[in-house]
């Protein structure tokens, strides 16, 4: 069996529109040396890093050879991973292996973007069929207006119900000094904002950001000697079951549900909405901060917009969703899923400032991308 | 195996990804881009903790990871480690016509070499070890080719 | 430590042009190397794909192969890089105790663009790129370097293409078997001095496949003959601009070495080790990684080339199956290196068997001029 | 020892502390060709719609009938080797219209807009396929209501033999 493993440290950059003062090598260079702060380590204390971004965002071929300077990896083993939208947790889940197979101890983890580098438009609608969708492809924002507009169909969900989602996140980041946007916010604001693609509007919808994130993953001897409360890695598991846009089954999330499914069993978890204490969701747009809930196992299906309603999910509800602003306030793409595991981890450390919420013991983090790829983890204050 | 596949005459589909980047320098190399482009100067900068000397300058050092926030300027001199002739043509990356000339010039007063030009000779002439100077355009836009080439030294 | 075995390995034959797309040449391999393994789909519960969106010219490429890697309702991820790598990474998830049973694929369709473009942008933006270097002109540079620094000349870099093409007519996957000799390869156009094209490996497609499998699952599921033990890795990077490192230093090489040997128990590697599969891009690199792999003190890989050392009945064959300067799909490399190995050592290495092996070497690079290695020692 | 906050937020920044003004590094125009193989699968499916044919694959084990067509049913990890004819009628299920041009990666210029990308379920097919409707406001555009192919004049073998789709009054 492998080794147990927790979070020690996590660094982020302040995350914005357009970090002109920071190159791709500076901008890592801003997260990783958060991170050692964080864990009072130096670099000298790292095994191994594993880092990871979208490609042609910034045009970078073997990021993994250019980031050297700035992630500190030279004559150190290191690698890439990426897949997409998911990429951060994608770096997250091979921090967390590194480090449960017993080959590494201490593990960097890095998620960047510089988005403000091209058109995010164009580089992301190159994930599509070159010769039979690219032509066709219309961003992210088609399929998540579509399921909206089928799911307010068929279970009466309302705009408003996301204009909820999208004020809770947008109150939550001013609380968050690293998060891109920061701004005071009303459900009246976001409906009353300019429509993008029906039913989704501006302020429903993620920006896109410069930004990086770094996460120390360490093993179960080290990090118990070097962090006071580490964030034990409880469950990793991802779903990815399509190949083209045409085959998403939209009337509920297939993945979502079926990764969810897979890393309560491994994690012990019967009730999520009871047991986990703070989750850091990968929401792109308010309106999967309703419909998804039903693929988290929160409720059933058609039953989010109740809780939303309620208040379920706001920082005093029964459980917290986006302390940090979460996707619709910072979108660095390539970090994007890391920053919801970092979050998680700093939650559940005790390291949240300004926006911690009350005694966590369990924490959920996931990550979203590519067409419906679905990433999982929990992470716990006592050990797995 | 289908046999259908036997009579397909499988297409071709010819395209282009054609996206625009606007890279960030970045404040290190912005410093080094200014001084080159307004002042024609090459600078350097120096790590405190273990004394490395970078050019271009960067952000961190890659030996202890410290801040090498000592600039040092550079007398733009240096001997060549490797180069080689370059025969083929690739006309949207090469901004020289072939057979150019590329070197690693072990920079003056720096530990590391700097990849460019080696011109002003003919390409048969350069050898290892053969001393060099920076030669600067007049018009310079604050990138590496602000640096016309590298010329042997008189 | 847990033991992780390979229990089956595919290849496609490596070509120019293939009329597949990447997605049907990895659903060719998978299939293939469960059929090797003896198992179905089911036995298998996660995938590492390795593939690179530069090269498929597709951001997220890697989705575009779920179904035909059989990933569907498993956990997939992707490396993205050469297939040592991605293979490691397929490790580290069963010795996490997560998985059982990887399956790793790679694909690569290098005759779909232009290889020095993509290469060209291997190169920092702010810097290196602009100048227009590629993989071939900057290894030019290393090649450079390497003669300069051991008195070394073209005409014994031209040994390792002789070699390694003629070891490609015993490969039937080998894109380009060819008896050569030295003047075939000094006569070769010339691409940047030191380099030639018969230095080069040819820009190809194609694809591999490896099924690992965990010590207690590879022993259910596979039988003696065919489990190949993996038995030590190592992956070290060494700095990145050229300016930076001594391209005739393979430190980075040795500390890999050294990683993966001690795992391995293996102290002499030129006496224990019975078969290499090294990554030869282009013709310097042979007797370069050897000597970052310990096999020869540094400076001497040519002339025990010369020697005859390295050749398919010498003392160490390095590249039986003709090596990347016989075929060379980027990504997929690595992954065909572990699968000669694999072949190697269970004895079905076919017209390119190497006599008896026992333990094999297989070296994967990433990035321009060897920055970063990956070595693994497989054994009965 | 609780770190945030006390790092100095460089957001705003226009200069370097020294005063050197913080540059860009403009690409320009770039181009990196392709000339990718559709295989043997796309290539039968293109031929068929220069013949006004939308060719799809079907499971021999689920069932499935998927346009766009494949070689591999995911799901029961099966290659498929029936070929059945679907459309060219079928149900809008989903659709964007794209109002904010942004830049094309097949040639760098922009994106001609106002676009219309619909998905659109042929009849006899399990899954949908993407393409344009010649309709550009929303109130007409329904989910479930009913498309007709338009083909074009001048078929080569190409995604655009089908001109676009149209509602069918």
């Amino acid at each position: 069996m492998g080794k147990r493993v927790g979070i020690i440290g996590v660094g982020q950059t302040h995350h914005a529109a357009k970090r002109l003062d920071a190159s791709g090598v500076e901008i890592i260079a801003e997260a990783v040396t958060r991170a050692l702060d964080d864990a009072a380590l130096t670099i000298a204390d790292i095994d191994a890093m594993v880092i990871g971004n979208m490609d042609h965002f910034e045009n970078i071929n073997y990021v993994d050879m250019w980031a050297v300077d700035g992630l500190g990896a030279c004559m150190k083993p290191v690698f890439k991973v990426t897949t997409g939208g998911t990429t951060g947790t994608t770096v997250g889940a091979c921090g967390y292996y590194h480090c449960a197979s017993g080959l590494f101890d201490v593990v960097l983890a890095v998620g960047w973007e510089k988005n403000s580098e091209s058109d995010t438009q164009a580089a992301i609608a190159t994930c599509s069929n070159p010769a039979l969708e690219r032509d066709f492809f219309a961003g992210a924002i088609g399929p998540l207006a579509t399921e909206y507009s089928m799911y307010m169909k068929a279970y009466g969900a309302t705009e408003e119900d996301a204009a909820i989602v999208a004020a809770r996140d947008r109150n939550n980041a001013l609380n968050n000094p690293y998060a891109h946007s920061r701004q005071q916010v009303t459900v009246e604001d976001v409906l009353k904002s300019p429509m993008l693609s029906y039913p989704i509007k501006f302020l429903d919808m993620c920006p896109r950001s410069d930004g990086a994130c770094a996460v120390i993953f360490a093993v179960e001897e080290k990090a118990k000697r070097l962090c006071a409360k580490p964030a034990w890695v409880h469950a990793s598991v991802v779903r990815h079951d399509y190949t083209h846009f045409g085959d998403l089954e939209w009337t509920f999330m297939p993945t979502l549900e079926r990764a969810s499914a897979e890393a309560y069993k491994l994690a012990g978890i019967t009730n999520p909405l009871k047991e986990f204490d703070v989750a850091e969701l990968y929401l792109p747009a308010s309106t999967c901060g309703v419909k998804w809930m039903d693929s988290l196992w929160f409720c059933e299906h058609g039953e989010a917009p109740k809780l939303v309603r309620k208040g379920t999910f706001q920082m005093d509800g029964e459980l917290p969703i986006n302390p940090s602003g979460g996707v619709i306030s910072t979108n660095p793409i390539g970090a994007t899923g890391l920053i919801r595991v970092g979050e998680a981890a700093w939650q559940i450390m005790g390291r949240a400032g300004a926006r911690q919420v009350e005694n966590v013991r369990k924490a959920l983090a996931t990550g979203f991308g590519g067409c419906s790829w679905s990433d999982v983890m929990i992470l716990g204050a006592d050990l797995p | 195996m289908g046999d259908w596949k036997k009579d397909v005459q499988v297409l071709v589909h010819e395209g282009k990804i054609s996206v625009p980047y606007s890279w960030t320098v970045g404040s290190t190399l912005s410093r080094f881009y200014c001084e080159l482009r307004d002042n024609g100067k090459i600078w350097a900068n120096r790590c405190p903790s273990c004394g490395a000397v970078f050019v271009p300058p960067k952000a961190k050092c890659i030996h202890c990871y410290g801040e090498p926030h000592d600039w040092v300027e550079l007398p733009g001199t240096g001997t060549v480690e490797s180069y080689t002739v370059v025969r083929y043509s690739e006309p949207a990356l090469h901004p020289r016509q072939a057979p150019f000339v590329y070197g690693l010039v072990r920079m003056d007063g720096a530990d590391t070499c700097l990849l460019h030009f080696i011109g002003d000779v003919e390409p048969e002439k350069v050898k290892v070890g053969m001393r060099v100077e920076a030669v600067l355009e007049d018009e310079r836009e604050g990138n590496i080719l602000d640096i016309r080439h590298f010329r042997p030294l008189a | 430590m847990e033991r992780v075995a390979i229990i089956g390995v595919a290849q496609t034959k490596y070509e120019q042009n293939k009329p597949e797309t990447f997605a049907e040449l990895v659903y060719d391999v998978t299939r293939r190397a469960l059929e090797d393994a003896g198992i179905t789909r089911d036995e298998v519960d996660n995938v590492v794909s390795v593939s690179s969106d530069f090269w498929d010219g597709r951001t997220i490429s890697s989705m575009a192969i779920s179904d035909a890697s059989g990933a569907f309702g498993k956990d997939i991820t992707t490396v993205e890089g050469d297939g040592t790598f991605g293979a490691l990474y397929g490790m580290m998830r069963i010795l996490s105790g997560s998985f059982g049973v990887t399956l790793v694929c790679a694909h690569h369709k290098g005759t779909e663009s232009n290889m020095n473009g993509i290469t060209n942008c291997a190169f920092d933006p702010l810097v290196e790129r602009r100048l227009g270097i590629d993989a071939v002109s900057s290894a030019a540079l290393q090649a450079r370097r390497y003669m300069t620094r051991y008195a070394l000349k073209e005409e014994q870099f031209a040994l390792v293409s002789v070699k390694n093409h003629g070891n490609a007519m015993r490969n039937p996957l080998a894109l380009f078997p060819m008896e050569i000799t030295v003047e075939d390869v000094m006569n070769s156009r010339k691409l940047a001095d030191p380099l030639k094209l018969l230095d080069c490996s040819p820009v190809s497609d194609g694809a591999a496949a490896l099924v690992l499998a965990a010590e207690r699952q590879a022993k259910k599921l596979s039988t003696h003959k065919k489990r190949v033990w993996l038995l030590g890795v190592g992956h070290c990077s060494d700095a990145h601009h050229l300016g930076d490192r001594d391209l005739a230093d393979t430190r980075a090489l040795k500390d890999a070495a050294r990683r993966a040997y001690a795992m391995a128990g293996i102290n002499d590697p030129l006496r224990e080790i019975d078969v290499a599969e090294v990554y030869d891009a282009f013709s310097y690199m042979e007797p370069l990684w050897l000597e970052g792999l310990g096999v020869c003190e540094d400076g001497r890989g040519c002339e025990y080339l010369e020697r005859g050392w390295f050749d398919f009945e010498g003392r160490l064959p390095v590249n039986p199956s003709g090596g990347r300067l016989s075929a060379h799909a980027v990504q997929v490399a690595g992954l065909a290196e572990l699968a000669e190995c694999a072949l190697q050592i269970r004895g079905e290495a076919g017209e390119h068997q190497a006599g008896e092996v026992k333990t094999a070497l297989a070296h994967g690079v990433n990035g321009m001029c060897g920055q970063s290695h990956c070595v693994w020692i497989l054994g009965r | 020892m609780n770190i945030m906050g006390l790092y100095e937020d460089k957001r705003k920044r226009t200069h370097t502390p020294e005063g050197y003004e913080l540059l860009t590094l403009e690409s320009g125009h770039l181009e990196y060709d392709f000339h990718w193989h559709l295989g043997y699968c796309w290539s039968k499916f293109l031929a068929g719609l220069k013949e006004q044919r939308f060719l799809a694959t079907k499971c021999s084990q689920c069932g499935a009938v998927y346009m766009l067509p494949r070689q591999v049913c995911g799901r029961c990890f099966l290659e498929m080797d029936e070929w059945v004819e679907v459309g060219p009628e079928g149900t809008l299920e989903g659709f964007t219209i794209v109002r904010f041009p942004y830049i094309d990666p097949n040639h760098g210029g922009m994106m001609q807009v106002p676009f219309t990308s619909i998905w659109v379920n042929l009849d006899g097919a399990s899954t949908r396929m993407m393409h344009y409707c010649n309709e550009y406001d929303e109130k007409n555009l329904v989910v479930g209501s009913r498309l007709r192919a338009v083909w074009a004049e001048e078929r080569t073998g190409s995604i655009h033999d089908v001109s676009h789709f149209e509602i069918i009054k």
